[in-house]
């Protein structure tokens, strides 16, 4: 396999949109490829990410007419990747794979979600519709429902009480607002307070509305290509260093919620690939799509053991400045979450990291950055790890 | 070697209208899979016979639902229940106040039954829930 | 890239079922693996293709309970593809791309639709929504609309009188009932006449109901593998020779839609990487949506001059013992067109026809097949080169 | 570096409201794209202004939609136009009686104009699609 590098990287402002899914994709497809010294022409195949597009807009069949919007080759195919939250990261990944193997050279990837135009109602019906629609949605089960339904098992396995766990977990909502502060590119720019969270509406028990990221508008993009050839075009390539996607069925199947299986395939495929260990990473973006799914995720990649993480953020351990940086972005949390775009702003936020280009935000001396998102109900993870 | 699927959705919902919880058990390693799937839970076997659970277990975990999806109307209780012959189901806690619906019930045990889906959007025919009682 | 090879083969009836999606695919997937001499454990990756099932059934994000459906390893990632129509002749693409990669060395691939369980008018809504939301789907457009424009603007364009042109076109559809009543997993099954078509309903003018495919229900699922190891498992191997993908924008990008532009590429991709012309094609699977885009195909694959093939079926030369025998297995016109697994299925035929399985639809002789499957208004095209 | 949308959607939808038809001219090869892109359709450019359209055109194809989607009431006349700027629009003939809806109309002068979609099903604010009116 050829080493693989990421170029031009480009996202939105995140948050509420009145552009299109397309427009919105344009713009940071066209974006990834002007920071890449490249044209439109140039770009062998785009792999892009969507939803619910046909929720939103009434739109199915997106890619080509993403691919139209930015003048791409009719030979550069474009091909829609849908993996519910985790959609645009795993469309990195093939990207990420196929230019490894060769087939291609210089492409493009990213996703765009129109979530916050849909409305609370239909965003948390069409949303819920990535559970096992038969077994599960049926019962009314919603995302936040999911989660709350772990962070109870959590406090229950490990013998927590509840409102010790919620006093943790509103101080990842927190960190992670306070992270959104210092990027301009955020949905919610505000700090907020433990308060703040337990303050709010409950959406479903135990989590509240500041334990939950919001539906966003947005899309993000970026250039991959051959590692020589990245070298050429741009002063600071970053390097993919390895990739991990696993899989799991219904949360019938998956019993205990606290660890996720398909979390703890996927990281081991990726550091695997990339031949280093959880202590050699100094940021990451990870899917705290509610305050629980951080703790849960650190657990789950190894960063920490299994019941001890959800005192990550009260320790200040994974704020800038701690020893392993935490969505430095504001996260899904406070940055936004549009969904299919959410894994290509992940990386975005990686690359400008790797690059010291965040400012306020800049994890000092990283090196080594992961990207973790998950889909639906812990059906799909996806890793990324990158370096300089 | 044409394969067919062995208990059905819609096979399933008929069940719980004759309020029988049906699922798989596999004659490889003695599982019991529901609600069902193409191959045994455990250990992918194939060879799988229909079988009528015993419709009872314990609650391992659940929230109330209080910001609910179109089309439904809140609050109202979502729990996971293990079954006693070892397979998990989801479904909703009914006939309990939801002051009392906390971190105490998980480990009670819990009937299970079923009613049609509560909700105001189109549906499949015969889409059936599973409910849970305390026992 | 090492080469790759497709073992076991299956697909349900297509028609009407009671099923559901997953169920459909379970039983296409369970019979492709075990027809590898494989187990589900053996599987390193799923390449899914589904495209409505949102609306279908209200379930997104799909790919993962197929994965649990057929008892997958958890490190084997289930990724969803939708690319309209061609969705899972893309999946096949990827999963291919990747086995000759050495990314995999064993996949899945295929896909499920449940078409007709929508019914009509939610169909043609849903299906629509292929053409561009904005400017395209909001004057209501429908598919066979698209194709009646094509079919409007080829009599136009090449001086052949509306009344002789749908003789023609009729055909196409006799041709197709007459392979399907020869094939047992086909929706329909019984020949019709010119007659037939001429009396139906009008749906779109000019395409009236017989020169439209069905809504239909079904499911498709192939076992890809690198050549030596499929060697070993099964008696006859069928290699991929060639594969290609295009895309092409919105009808208003278009413009001459009797010229299918990313058909035109990505069949120049898939002859270019087989080393080989039309010339050397014996059996097609081609996109029969719709009578005329039999026509379309044939011209834009250069089995025959533009403004020539509108004569194909009536010379005969695209029958069961004809020189390019054209949609042996029905097509999408008789056969059925669910379409998130319409691709598989073509590959499914192909494969059987080069391995001698057909029985009655049997093309003697068949050493070269090839799969053309267009999304969409002409956004994406797929075309698979398959050899003994 | 920061690419912004020359002609949005809604502005696009601003302008058929006050019977504009609004496009956008390449800088560089001169080509008018409309409905507007991110890029030129003529040669990928960039730099891009927005411009009226002429709103006259050549009508290139049509068909008469019999069966319809869900939430529109059919039979409709759907057509492709040929703006005499060069794009190629596509939206509803109007103002024809349905039997002279036929191959005749191919190559005819056509006012393009355009009114709210027609639809019973929810849509977006403001959506409005072209139609077409023989000269
Ligand atoms: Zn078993
Ligand atoms: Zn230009």
């Amino acid at each position: 396999m050829r080493e693989v590098a990421v170029l031009g990287v480009a996202m939105t402002k995140f948050g509420v949109s009145d552009k299109t899914n397309l427009e919105m994709f344009a713009e940071a497809g066209l974006e990834a490829i002007s920071k890449s010294s490249l044209n439109p022409k140039d770009i062998q195949a785009l792999f892009f990410g969507n939803c619910l597009g046909d929720f939103e807009e009434g739109q199915l069949h997106m890619a080509p007419f993403a691919h139209a919007e930015l003048g791409l080759p009719t030979g550069a195919p474009a091909t829609r990747f849908e993996s519910a939250c985790a959609t645009a990261t795993v469309a990195i990944r093939h990207a990420a794979l196929l230019v490894g193997a060769g087939i291609y050279d210089v492409v493009l990837a990213g996703g765009t979600e129109r979530a916050a135009g849909m409305g609370t109602p239909l965003a948390t019906r069409t949303f819920a519709m990535a559970c096992q629609a038969h077994h599960e949605s049926s019962a009314g089960i919603t995302f936040p429902g999911v989660f709350a339904m772990a962070a109870h098992m959590y406090a229950h396995k490990y013998g927590i009480a509840l409102s010790e766990l919620k006093r943790h977990m509103a101080e990842v909502a927190v960190k992670n607002h306070y992270h959104g502060s210092l990027n301009p590119k955020a949905h919610f720019r505000k700090p907020i307070t433990v308060d703040t969270v337990l303050n709010s509406m409950m959406v479903a028990d135990p989590l509240q509305l500041f334990d939950c990221c919001p539906f966003s508008d947005g899309a993000a993009a970026l250039v991959l290509a051959e590692a020589n050839k990245a070298r050429e075009l741009v002063e600071k390539p970053v390097f993919i260093a390895g990739t991990g996607q696993a899989s799991a069925g219904s949360l019938y199947l998956q019993r205990d919620l606290t660890r996720i299986k398909a979390r703890e395939e996927a990281s081991r495929q990726a550091f695997s690939q990339a031949g280093i260990g959880p202590q050699d990473v100094q940021v990451v973006e990870l899917h705290d799509c509610f305050t629980i799914a951080e703790i849960l995720a650190l657990e789950a990649m190894g960063f920490y053991g299994f019941g001890s993480a959800y005192k990550s953020a009260s320790s200040r351990e994974t704020y800038l400045g701690g020893k392993l940086v935490v969505n430095p972005s504001g996260g899904l949390k406070a940055k936004g979450h549009p969904i299919g775009a959410t894994g290509a702003a992940q990386v975005t936020e990686i690359v400008e990291q790797l690059r010291g280009e965040c400012g306020e935000r800049q994890v000092n001396g990283a090196r080594v950055g992961m990207v973790d998102t998950l889909g639906g109900d812990f059906g799909t993870v996806c890793n990324i790890i990158l370096r300089v | 070697m044409i394969m067919e699927y062995k208990l059905t959705y819609n096979q399933f919902m008929q069940g719980l209208e004759q309020e029988k919880l049906l699922g798989l058990v596999c004659n490889g390693c003695g599982a019991a899979t529901c609600p069902p799937l193409g191959v045994c839970r455990a250990c992918g076997g194939q060879e799988l016979r229909v079988a009528e659970m015993s419709g009872v277990g314990t609650l391992r975990t659940f929230t109330v639902v209080r910001v609910a999806p179109e089309g439904r109307t809140p609050p109202y209780v979502v729990a996971m229940v293990e079954l006693d012959e070892g397979p998990w189901v989801m479904g909703n806690l009914e006939g309990l106040p939801l002051d009392q619906s906390n971190m105490d019930i998980i480990g009670k045990k819990v009937k299970v039954g079923s009613r049609r889906v509560q909700t105001k959007l189109p549906v499949q025919e015969n889409q059936r829930s599973l409910t849970f009682h305390l026992i």
